[in-house]
């Protein structure tokens, strides 16, 4: 590598570089996800947007974290919305008509919002706690989660159990329903 | 403690209630005894207790208090004075009256009287309740039953009269409610004892916001001109002896709310918004009597002629000179027992004949004689013919009124000529003339019928010969009063 | 990149851009994407906040564990739901789901 | 002049008199209506018991020189405290005679002129009634007593007046006569409230002395011209004069009694009563003497062209009361109340008379009468023709010397225009009354048969029964005998009516003489236009139709009244506050109830199917409060 690249190849000008690359797929993901009309991109949007939050998880110091994330969030909620896409037929035939108006007026209440949190939370002082423990393993979150925080852990695995009866009734509901496809009907 | 008589008076009707849900639909007979037992029971305690009142003692008797809330500061205080012996009195006769009325009812007898007993609770309670609580919660009670008793048993265009009549009343009582906790919180001393607040005295200020929202709040009730609306529609729709119950009974509640807790609490308010109070009285009074020329039904006539009749009792409380409360109590009483013998005998004419109508009607003189001499008795009552109960009322206002304030004492005595004018307008074309002969066929008053009606002319007749009978009673309640006032 | 700021910053612009979405979305699906998007955000904001303000990392940890765990249970649901509304207006159109009129 | 406390003798009997009639009222009208004979009993007992009380108490009482009064405490409420008993001194005395006999005396002629009539019994309860209020009011020991009385009176007089209230104008009228009284008692009841308030007692003793001295000038004479107002509603005075002819649809005997010798003569009565006071303020007699004589001169005009018998005597009655006035206005107290005696017994007993007419001929008009034979009818033309006289002032009839009396009076004035006023006044009066007699003796074209239809102008009843006629003629003959007998006590009356120390009153021969000669043109104008052998008998007025019409139509003041009622009562003021019950208040409320109903249909739409509404109005909100709390 030339001397000239060279001087830019420090260790810091790296995580900055690799920062910036997560912060692009981050809001490009985003903004795909969220911008065009077709739903499939939006749901590769979503997934390229979780991939750079998993990166932001590794800058925020829990590696474990970044891959339960991608593990859940891309492996699991991604696939399923796009089984859900799959199985609710020609949807994405249907592009929607853009309702002009309503654009706008949600542009204009996301950006006031943007504002007002902006500016609250650049007002406010963030102290630090007073004492700040650094053990990272993820042992100690493996016991934790099982001592001190193990009501947690049963509520989630409840809260997910009921999620998957309740969603298997409601789709079982319209198993009886002869004809998923909807075609012939007028 | 002695036999607690106050308690009895407001409980037998309760206990009539009981008993009436505890019957049979069917056996209506038992419903109309028990009811009627009930309000004799009632009446016979009440004219004990009034024999038994000793006049010269000034300030309460028959006092029942006890603590029945400690953290909020509510009694169970139960006592009467000059002022409202005579209201309990007249609470008592009507209710006795108007049951005996409504004995040959058949619709739904059972629900009408438990709704009747319900209702005369309550009044009996305000009357002689001295906690503002109670007070507040017995006022309530009288008011609720009334929209069910027009709204099924009522006549012409029912359903808006009853919901119009509720609504004013709540809307009243909405006024009141504010009213009480503001005085509860302003005297400090957390409670509802209405001898106590008045002893402790209240600073002028809140006492004249206070006396406003009594006055306008119990106004409504009262009749007082602006929102006296109600009262003919109420009235027109309302079956015989809840219009007679209602007229006779829960206009002078209205009345007595302003007096009992406006004037009692609020002395200062008073002589701040008397004014007021007297010129909106005085324009009820001729207003009341103009309007009522115009009337053709006669349960309208004798509506208005009730608004006009109450602006003198607001006029003579507005006084706040000793005769002047006077003359506007004993005006309370004298109107309920005239208002309850007009309705009494409109009602029979109704029952018979299906029409309220004066052109319809001419010439019922000859066909009812005796249903047509208690109407004439009681409108020359309402004329204000001496020797019948509320000429002495009406004198008094006057005499007082014209004192306080002559320019509205000379159009009072001025809406007499005009009453005068229209209630012998409405005798002439109602009773007078060609015999009728489109309900000629019409039966008059059997004889039991006429007992009720006789008790009451009798009481106007009575008190109006013999008016110390009841003066000196309220004398003896308004002397006290009057004190604060100076 | 080690301050608190930036990434609180870019919390509240991801969580914004997930709003936008949520607001001017016509399909169901597409609101599902927007929530999930919101929800990644707030995560962020609790390990940017367990990194340079938190008492004990793991707790900020297990916060977003949480978090993660009830996003699928929600986006399970959501699906179903999605489903049987599909069936029922043949369209996920949010615009036609107006049976819970005043 | 300090009260003398009565004996408990004079006590009872004089409360007895005046609550017997009140007994019999409730008795008869309450317990024996049905049965006409024991209610007749009772009204006639209780009248005569009266009578013989008063004529005893007149005799015995003949020589005091203190007024008796009894009270005990009726109505007490704040400073008002009012008083029941009674107060005996010569004036009330006098009256109470006149007021009993003359009620005795109707009563019995009622026996023979209601007889058959279905509702006679009530009949005589409102009679008693009458008697109980009219009595109560003479001997009434306080202003308040004697109002209280006022209005009894007023009531009675409706109820007598409306008897046959199936007839519409008779009705009509008693509603008429009770609202206009009425109107005037608002004035007296504004004037006793005066006095209230600025003397505390209202006692009529303690008026009479104190009065004059406690109340300033000008409060003295408005509460005096203010209890004039009662005088001038229930004696039918100057504006409120329509009333009274209206008042003769009542029976006749009715008339007679009420609207002729006692009730309308109340008025006069009371001003009597209070004569010191009024004697005080000289405007007070001023605007007396002034209303007196302009309601004298119109009735009498009205009376010259009425046809009906009744309605003559109504129009002579109000004016004779106008005279009275005049006569208490120019400062006689005698002259006054000599007047009402002699006229209370002439004026009953033209009414008799008629009564006995109208009963046996079936019309009021006095020009079929007499073409029916009425002069056929011995006792009552006898007894006409003397009360006529009476009435012009014939010599020596007590209408004479009482009229000459009330000359006398108005001699004394300085202005000598009320004198003339008198003058023309007595020439219309006997001008009418001898109108009248004339055309009663004398009949254009006499019926030769004289059939007699029995028939009754209002009421079936089989022919008059002698008894009937007997015990009419029998009242007539007494009060003849009154009016012949009346003129010559005069002066016994005014040394009694003055504590035995009569005032010298001047004697005018000159003014005697005119007097008469005023009289005489008047019967020989009557008799050139009446009673000539050719005389045309329509009276000179034909000649001014204009003039006849103003007269008949009652100077136009009922069409005044009807119109001011019709237009002005109803028409704006019962219509407008109708409106505004209705339009205002009413649609005020109703407004309010629709403005809720509207509000709640309004905020509907925000409650509109579309989740991502309501979120956007979520997130705008939480967004504004943050900018807000930003900027802050």
């Amino acid at each position: 590598m030339s001397p000239a690249i060279a001087q830019y190849i420090r260790p810091e000008v790296v995580a900055y570089a690799a920062f910036g690359f997560t912060l692009v797929l981050v809001f490009g993901g985003a903004l795909l996800a969220v911008l065009p009309k077709n739903i499939i991109h939006n749901v590769f949007g979503l997934a390229t947007s979780l991939v750079g939050v998993a990166g932001l998880f590794i800058f925020l110091g829990s590696e474990f974290l970044a891959m339960m994330e991608i593990l859940i969030y891309i492996g699991a909620i991604c696939i399923a919305i796009v089984f859900a896409i799959m199985l609710s037929q020609p949807m994405h035939l249907q592009i929607p008509k853009r309702y002009r108006p309503k654009l706008i007026f949600s542009f204009v209440v996301a950006t006031s919002l943007f504002i007002s949190f902006h500016g609250i939370v650049t007002r406010t002082e963030w102290e630090p706690a007073l004492v700040r423990g650094g053990d990272w393993e993820v042992a100690r979150l493996g016991r934790l989660l099982l001592t001190r925080y193990e009501l947690l852990f049963e509520l989630v695995s409840l809260v997910l159990l009921v999620a998957i009866m309740g969603s298997i009734i409601t789709a079982a509901a319209l198993g009886g329903d002869k004809n998923p496809t909807g075609d012939e009907e007028t | 403690m002695s036999f607690p008589i106050l308690s009895a008076i407001m409980l037998s009707p309760g206990l009539g209630l009981l008993a009436v849900l505890f019957l049979p639909r069917e056996n209506k007979r038992a419903v109309r005894w028990i009811s009627l037992l009930s309000a004799g029971l009632s009446l016979a305690l009440t004219l004990y207790a009034y024999a038994v009142f000793d006049t010269t003692a000034k300030g309460l008797q028959f006092v029942e208090r006890v603590l029945w809330v400690k953290s909020l500061g509510i009694y169970y205080f139960l006592a009467v004075d000059g002022i409202s012996l005579p209201l309990v009195l007249l609470t008592s006769i009507v209710f006795f009256t108007g049951v005996w009325t409504m004995w040959d009812l058949e619709k739904r007898v059972k629900e009408f009287f438990a709704l009747m007993l319900l209702m005369v609770l309550g009044v009996y309670g305000v009357f002689m309740a001295l906690d503002l609580f109670f007070l507040f919660v017995f006022y309530d009670v009288s008011l609720f039953p009334m929209y069910p008793l027009i709204a099924i048993w009522g006549s012409t265009r029912k359903e808006y009269g009853a919901l119009k009549l509720t609504l004013y009343l709540l809307a009243g009582s909405a006024l009141v409610l504010p009213g009480i906790l503001y005085v509860y919180f302003q005297s400090g001393l957390f409670s509802f004892d209405l001898m106590e607040i008045a002893a402790a005295g209240l600073p002028p200020s809140v006492q004249s916001l206070g006396f406003l929202l009594f006055l306008f709040g119990f106004g409504v009730l009262a009749g007082l001109w602006p929102f006296h609306t109600w009262s003919p529609v109420g009235h027109v729709a309302a079956p015989t002896a809840v219009s007679m119950i209602h007229a006779g009974v829960l206009m002078k509640l209205g009345a007595y709310g302003v007096l009992r807790v406006g004037m009692f609490l609020c002395p200062q308010g008073l002589v701040e918004w008397s004014p007021l109070m007297a010129t909106l009285a005085t324009v009820g009074i001729v207003y009341g009597a103009l309007v009522g020329l115009a009337q053709t039904d006669l349960k309208y006539v004798i509506g208005y002629s009730s608004v006009s009749h109450m602006g003198l009792v607001s006029l003579g409380l507005a006084t706040g000179t000793l005769g002047g409360v006077d003359g506007a109590v004993f005006q309370m009483f004298a109107h309920g027992i005239m208002t309850a013998l007009f309705f009494s005998s409109v009602g029979h004419i109704y029952d018979r004949t299906h029409t309220k109508l004066i052109p319809e009607l001419g010439g019922m003189a000859k066909v009812m004689p005796r249903a047509s001499f208690f109407f004439i008795l009681a409108a020359l009552a309402g004329i204000g013919v001496p020797c019948l109960a509320s000429f002495w009322a009406e004198l008094l206002v006057f005499i007082n009124g014209f004192q306080v304030y002559p320019a509205l004492g000379t159009a009072a005595v001025l809406g007499l000529v005009v009453s005068a004018l229209f209630m012998l307008r409405v005798v002439q074309r109602t009773f007078y003339g060609e015999k009728n002969q489109k309900y000629a066929a019409a039966p008059d008053m059997s004889a039991v019928m006429v007992i009720p009606r006789a008790l009451l002319a009798g009481a106007i007749l009575l008190f109006g010969l013999l008016p110390r009978l009841m003066l000196d009673t309220i004398q003896s309640g308004v002397a006290p009063l009057v004190e604060l006032f100076k | 990149m080690d301050s608190l700021h930036t990434y609180l910053f870019v919390a509240l612009l991801l969580f914004c851009i997930g709003l936008f979405g949520l607001l001017q979305r016509r399909s169901l699906i597409g609101m599902l994407i927007s929530v999930e998007l919101m929800l990644n955000a707030a995560s962020i904001n609790f390990l940017a906040f367990n990194r340079f303000l938190g008492p004990d990392p793991a707790v900020g940890q297990i916060m977003v564990l949480f978090i993660m765990g009830i996003a699928a249970a929600e986006a399970a649901i959501a699906l179903s739901l999605i489903l049987a509304l599909y069936r029922r207006l043949r369209s996920i159109d949010i615009e036609k789901a107006r049976e819970l009129r005043g | 002049m300090t009260a003398v406390a009565p004996g408990s003798t004079i006590v009872w009997l004089t409360l007895a008199a005046m609550g017997l009639p009140f007994a019999a009222f409730l008795a008869i009208f309450f317990v024996t209506r049905p049965r006409l004979l024991p209610s007749l009993v009772i009204s006639l007992a209780c009248s005569a018991f009266s009578l013989a009380v008063a004529w005893w108490l007149l005799i015995h009482l003949r020589g005091i020189d203190a007024p008796l009064m009894f009270q005990a405490l009726w109505m007490h409420g704040g400073q008002a405290s009012i008083g029941f008993g009674f107060l005996l001194d010569p004036l009330s005395l006098v009256m109470l005679a006149i007021v009993t006999s003359i009620s005795f005396l109707v009563q019995v002629y009622s026996l023979g002129y209601m007889a058959g009539d279905p509702g006679m019994a009530k009949y005589y309860s409102f009679l008693s009634l009458f008697a109980w209020s009219m009595i109560g009011l003479v001997v009434a020991s306080n202003l308040m007593q004697l109002y209280i009385f006022w209005e009894l009176v007023g009531l009675s007089s409706y109820l007598l007046i409306g008897f046959w209230h199936q007839k519409f104008s008779a009705s009509q009228a008693g509603k008429k006569a009770f609202v206009m009284t009425r109107l005037g008692d608002l004035g007296f009841f504004l004037g006793i409230i005066v006095l209230l308030l600025n003397l505390g007692d209202l006692s009529i003793l303690g008026l009479n002395s104190q009065a004059a001295a406690k109340l300033s000038p000008a409060l003295l004479t408005a509460s005096a011209v203010l209890v004039f107002c009662g005088v001038v509603g229930k004696s039918a005075q100057f504006p409120l004069l329509t009333w009274l002819p209206d008042a003769m649809e009542g029976p006749t005997p009715v008339s007679a009694l009420l609207h002729s010798a006692t009730m309308v003569a109340a008025g006069v009565y009371l001003v009597s009563r209070l004569y010191p006071m009024y004697a005080a303020s000289a405007d007070a007699l001023a605007i007396m003497l002034a209303i007196g004589t302009v309601t004298m001169l119109l009735a009498s005009t009205m009376a010259m062209v009425a046809r009906d018998i009744k309605q003559v005597w109504a129009y002579s009655t109000v004016s004779q009361l106008g005279f009275m006035l005049m006569g208490l206005g120019a400062g006689s107290y005698f002259a006054g109340v000599f007047h009402l005696t002699t006229h209370a017994a002439f004026k009953a007993l033209l009414f008799l008379c008629s009564g006995v007419f109208i009963h046996h001929f079936g019309t009021n008009d006095f020009f079929d009468m007499s073409r029916q034979g009425a002069r056929h009818l011995r006792i009552p033309m006898v007894c006409i023709t003397i009360a006529g006289a009476a009435l012009a002032g014939v010599f020596p009839l007590a209408g004479f010397f009482s009229k000459e009396a009330v000359m006398g009076s108005l001699a004394e004035l300085d202005q000598g225009i009320w004198l003339w006023a008198g003058l023309l006044g007595a020439l219309l009066t006997a001008y009418y009354t001898f109108r009248l007699l004339f055309v009663m003796w004398r009949p254009l074209q006499p019926l030769q048969d004289k059939q007699s239809n029995p028939g009754h102008d209002d009421h079936q009843h089989s022919g008059h029964s002698s008894f009937g006629y007997g015990v009419m003629s029998a009242a007539l003959i007494v009060l003849a005998g009154f009016t012949i007998a009346l003129g010559f006590l005069g002066d016994k009356l005014i040394a009694f009516l003055h504590w035995q120390r009569p005032p010298q009153i001047p004697h005018h021969t000159w003014l005697l003489v005119t007097a008469i000669l005023v009289v005489l043109v008047g019967i020989a104008l009557a008799w050139w236009e009446f009673g000539r052998r050719g005389a045309a008998q329509e009276g000179f007025l034909r000649r001014f139709p204009a003039l006849e019409t103003l007269f008949a139509r009652r100077w136009y003041l009922d069409d005044l009244y009807r119109r001011l009622t019709d237009y002005v009562v109803y028409g704006v003021f019962s219509r407008l506050c109708t409106l505004n019950d209705r339009r205002v208040v009413d649609g005020a409320i109703d407004g309010v109830c629709r403005g809720t109903v509207g509000a709640g249909w309004l905020l509907s739409f925000l409650q509109s199917g579309l989740l991502q509404y309501n979120l956007f109005a979520m997130v705008l909100v939480i967004a504004l409060v943050g900018i807000y709390f930003l900027l802050l």
